[in-house]
């Protein structure tokens, strides 16, 4: 045990990830945003990318508090509007790599349309949706992807709407990268941002989460550590799984994996190829070429590599 | 001061706005004048009759709309019967001579007919109407000068097209001129 | 406030016959805007449209989103990403925008949105003008709240005008909203673009301070406040929520009353400096027209006339609508026998009339509920009857 | 080769009470059953986990990732060092 919380903070691997002065969070107990949180920050110090380069940005709503937490970097915007924000940050600024931290009922309800029109224009994005089925911060709300029959504080009869799926949903988009996971599946998580951090395209990961306070309470489900064994035992692993076969039932088994993964020219690569084409190869945004662009991008890539490769070669020596 | 309101009017693709934007153009930037061009927006400017209203002075133009045209341009039946009725005594009134068929022999309007769709088809295209009822309208009027108006037309019609376009203009202009030497309006009898 | 001169690559220097919206485009690429994020709502799309296919020669970037709502979010986003930052809308999309001009207020975020204003409330009149929205550039957003709203009142004000919202925008990191109408961003007249060197803007003004020393707010009611822009490693944190000069979240009243004070007196408590007035005979006069945007020209001639009556009235013309002009009309409701107030809507600037005039003086609405300008004859009527 | 010759590598959790919920997840699922839910309370009334078999931790820091309030970390157990660390301090 640590008496010194001073020490704690100072030698805690989260240090220089989480803005440490604004620890403890005020996520509830059993939650699980605060295990996506490690697996993010994990996946982004091995991805080796330049964290003075990263955003994060998050909407309203427990989840979207993710940014006001991370000690890059971050927008807590407003509700459902996380993912256009990014969207306006990454162009404005396309060396940056930027990640939307967001819950279903912000990214999917408020948000749906943003998200699926930067899913369609593959827009270069990393979205990480943290799925615990309620509307948290207000009381524990139907959402979206509330399975049906489950009770929420406005269907306290059970609920009687369809369910979004959302790697289906994500997916039928144009999402170029679909993954999902549950907040248990801490390793196989930080792989998928790890993953996603490294390539271009819109990302789409859903890591289903237990609110206890709320949806687990209200649904008899018991705490976090019981549905984290129901995890366990009741996810199956389909990578590449057709994305038409992902929908959850409120007590059936829940499909995990890597379903998507596919190239296709990004938004500004398709803004390039056309501007390009109509201007010439000395066509400029914000004043650089796209030669000169991708030369630094080339570079940037290499530090990237250098990096995680020192990371990894550090990781491997500390279990010799 | 003097000010000047004219209504370009006809149907949709005809190039009506384009008449008013040309003509707003040279007067502006060539001919030393201020001009306040105005048209009609939204569905009901789509298809039926379509104009464009421009407002000439020697000042600073105020009021931007038209109150009373002194010259209407009508390239279509719609556009003559919807417009003519606006115009004063004395007021200028240029209709295409082979589609729109007059009410009356308007005695007391300066009636000036042009066979622009004609002339254009002779340059290859009808596109060009309005280009030859522009060069009509210079001609006839004298609001602006030719000069300012072939100056005003790069950019506002294709590149490719400009020297037809000219072309038009000139047809339209020396048909105008010919005419005035004739005697002023045509009176239809 | 500093200024530089414009980068030449977005100034189309010259003369144009081009109408308000283009004008309004063409303003913002001067001004140094390389990032337009906006959705078509007519009568503002020339603005967008010019804009898209002005982009790739300049080097600036365009996306037409799919909404409103995130058409406004992208330029909270392109702003911290570092970019002068624009949209343009009418009074439904306005509508859509109002939630994150309030995140925009909240986070001090430069940027600027004209509302090129058409016949309301809701679908109304699309294609025709009105100045109905007055208000609610100031009061859309929830929560107390300040705005800079600039009105041009001809194609060449809303070149010249942009550029000056923008430099307000930067100055006092806050949204700027261009409130022009129809009739002026439709009408097309002649535009002269000055050479870059000749234009005078406001930059970004970044931090570069140390690390720990950063704070991407100052709350002491003042603009010129450096801000940030993402990548540059001052991991900087902005909410919506009340906050620190960190910018994190601190959920108390006396928190709020920091901040909103702040918010609040940044604008008002620098009225003096950015109201911008067009007086014409003023002084001395009996009657004062008090009018803006495209009004103001249509009163502009009822003035005339009424001159010719031989009634002594002066204009006042206000380029700044918000923050009102309140020390002026102050000073004038003692000296003068009324005021008289043309506007295209049920009567919204009247109100912020009658407010500073406080009964001194008689005030006289004329308003007209929008779809098209004034008849002149009718505020010259009113004037008559004001000079009584 | 001889795997016999491994040594096992080893852990050493450091938790931070202060900030614990008491959610479990800790305790739960350890693979080596490092942790028990400590008898104490913390200041919030949660009982936290304690390390109750430090010998059985093989640094794996399932711990530490799942712990959603980033109250506990695992280093490598490396008495050599720390001996050495302690040194260093005196």
């Amino acid at each position: 045990m640590i008496t010194d919380l001073g020490q704690f903070k100072e030698d805690s691997p989260m240090s220089g990830t989480l803005r440490m002065e604004r620890m403890p969070h005020i996520w509830c107990p059993g939650c699980g945003i605060g295990s996506e949180v490690n697996a993010f920050a994990e996946a982004v110090k091995r991805s080796g990318i330049d964290p003075k380069k990263l955003v994060v940005v998050s909407g309203i709503g427990c989840t979207g508090r993710v940014a006001g937490y991370v000690d890059f970097d971050s927008i807590h915007t407003t509700h459902g509007r996380a993912i256009p924000v990014a969207t306006g940050i990454k162009l404005a600024n396309p060396e940056l790599t930027v990640v939307v931290f967001s819950g279903e009922g912000d990214l999917t309800g408020i948000g749906g349309n943003h998200l699926i029109h930067a899913a369609r224009r593959n827009m270069d994005l990393v979205v990480i949706c943290n799925n615990n089925f309620t509307y948290g911060m207000t009381g524990g709300q139907v959402t979206p992807t509330t399975p049906s029959s489950a009770i929420a504080s406005t269907t306290p009869y059970g609920n009687y709407e369809y369910p979004f799926s959302l790697p289906f949903l994500a997916d039928a988009a144009g999402a170029t990268y679909v993954a999902r996971w549950t907040s248990m599946h801490v390793r196989n998580l930080t792989q998928s941002i790890e993953e996603a951090l490294a390539r271009k395209g819109f990302s789409f990961i859903e890591v289903i989460s237990p609110c206890t306070t709320l949806y687990l309470r209200r649904n008899r489900l018991g705490d976090g550590v019981d549905m984290l064994q129901n995890y366990q035992e009741n996810t199956v692993l389909k990578h590449g799984c057709d994305t038409r076969e992902t929908a959850i039932d409120f007590s059936g088994k829940i499909v995990i994996g890597k379903f998507v993964e596919k190239d296709k020219p990004t938004y500004l690569e398709a803004v390039d190829k056309c501007c390009v084409k109509l201007v010439g190869d000395d066509y400029q945004l914000y004043g650089k070429t796209v030669p000169e662009r991708e030369a630094e991008e080339k570079a940037e890539k290499e530090r990237v590599a250098a990096r995680r490769a020192a990371v990894l070669a550090e990781e491997a020596e500390a279990n010799e | 001061m003097s000010t000047q309101e004219i209504r370009f009017s006809g149907f949709g693709g005809q190039g009506i706005i384009r008449c008013a934007l040309i003509t707003g153009k040279a007067l502006s930037l060539y001919d030393d004048k201020f001009a306040t061009m105005t048209q009609s927006f939204g569905p009901e400017a789509r298809g039926s009759a379509c104009a464009a209203q421009l407002v000439v002075s020697d000042e600073r133009v105020l009021y931007p709309y038209i109150t009373q045209p002194g010259i209407l341009m009508a390239l279509s039946q719609e556009a003559y019967d919807k417009y003519y009725g606006e115009l004063p005594k004395g007021g200028v009134l240029i209709v295409e001579q082979d589609l729109v068929k007059l009410h009356s022999d308007h005695a007391d309007l300066a009636l000036m007919r042009v066979p622009a769709t004609r002339f254009a088809e002779a340059l290859g295209n009808r596109l060009f109407t309005n280009l030859v009822a522009l060069g009509f309208f210079t001609a006839v009027t004298e609001v602006v000068t030719a000069d300012a108006m072939k100056k005003a037309l790069p950019g506002l019609v294709p590149d490719r097209f400009l020297k037809i376009n000219l072309r038009a203009f000139e047809k339209g202009y020396e048909h105008g001129l010919q005419l005035m030497g004739q005697g002023a309006a045509e009176s239809v009898s | 406030m500093n200024f530089v001169s414009a980068d030449p690559r977005g100034v189309d220097a010259g003369p144009h016959f081009m109408d308000g919206d283009h004008a309004l485009a063409e303003g913002a690429l001067a001004a140094g805007c390389r990032f337009f994020a906006g959705y078509p709502i007519t009568p503002s799309t020339e603005a967008a449209e010019r804009f898209a296919e002005r982009a790739p020669e300049v080097g600036a970037l365009f996306i037409q989103m799919e909404d409103e709502l995130a058409s406004i979010a992208a330029l909270i986003g392109a702003a911290w990403g570092g970019k002068k930052v624009m949209t343009v809308t009418c009074g439904p999309g306005f509508s859509l925008m109002v939630e994150n001009i309030g995140l925009a207020v909240m986070t001090e975020t430069p940027l600027v949105i004209a509302n090129v204003q058409r016949g309301g409330p809701s679908t109304g009149l699309p294609t025709l003008t009105a100045q109905q929205d007055m208000m609610q550039a100031k009061w859309g957003p929830h929560g107390d709240n300040a705005i800079i709203a600039l009105s041009p009142d001809s194609p060449q004000e809303c070149f010249d005008l942009a550029i000056e919202a923008f430099n307000l925008s930067e100055f006092y990191r806050v949204p700027v909203i261009i409130l022009t109408d129809e009739t002026v961003g439709h009408m097309h007249e002649k535009v002269v673009i000055p050479p870059a060197d000749q234009i005078q803007v406001v930059p970004r003004n970044n931090y570069s301070g140390p690390k720990e020393d950063f704070r991407p707010y100052k709350f002491d009611g003042q603009g010129g406040h450096p801000m940030t822009q993402a990548g540059d490693g001052y991991n900087f944190h902005i909410t919506g929520l009340v906050h620190d000069e960190r910018g994190y979240p601190v959920m108390t009243p006396e928190q709020g009353k920091t901040v909103v004070t702040h918010l609040m007196e940044k604008i008002n408590g620098n009225a003096d400096k950015i109201v911008r007035l067009a007086e014409d005979q003023v002084d001395g006069a009996d009657v004062v027209v008090v009018s803006y945007g495209i009004t103001s020209r249509i009163a502009v001639k009822a003035i005339q006339d009424a001159r010719n009556e031989g009634i002594k009235v002066g204009s006042l013309r206000l380029i700044t609508i918000w923050p009102f002009c309140e020390t002026r009309i102050r000073e004038l409701a003692g000296k003068v026998k009324a005021i008289v107030v043309p506007e295209i809507n049920y009567g919204q600037m009247v109100l912020e009339v009658e407010r500073c005039a406080a009964g001194k003086c008689e005030v006289i609405s004329v308003n007209h509920c929008g779809g098209a300008v004034h008849d002149p004859e009718v505020i010259l009527d009113a004037i008559r009857k004001a000079s009584k | 080769m001889f795997f016999n010759d491994l040594k096992p590598v080893q852990g050493k959790v450091h938790i931070n009470n202060a900030w614990c919920k008491g959610c479990g997840f800790c305790v739960q699922f350890c693979p080596t059953n490092v942790l028990d839910v400590s008898p104490e309370f913390n200041a919030k009334g949660y009982h936290p986990p304690y390390v109750k078999n430090p010998d059985d931790c093989r640094y794996c820091m399932y711990c530490q990732m799942i712990c959603p309030e980033f109250s506990i970390f695992v280093t490598r157990l490396d008495e050599n060092a720390d001996a050495a660390k302690e040194e260093a301090k005196k």
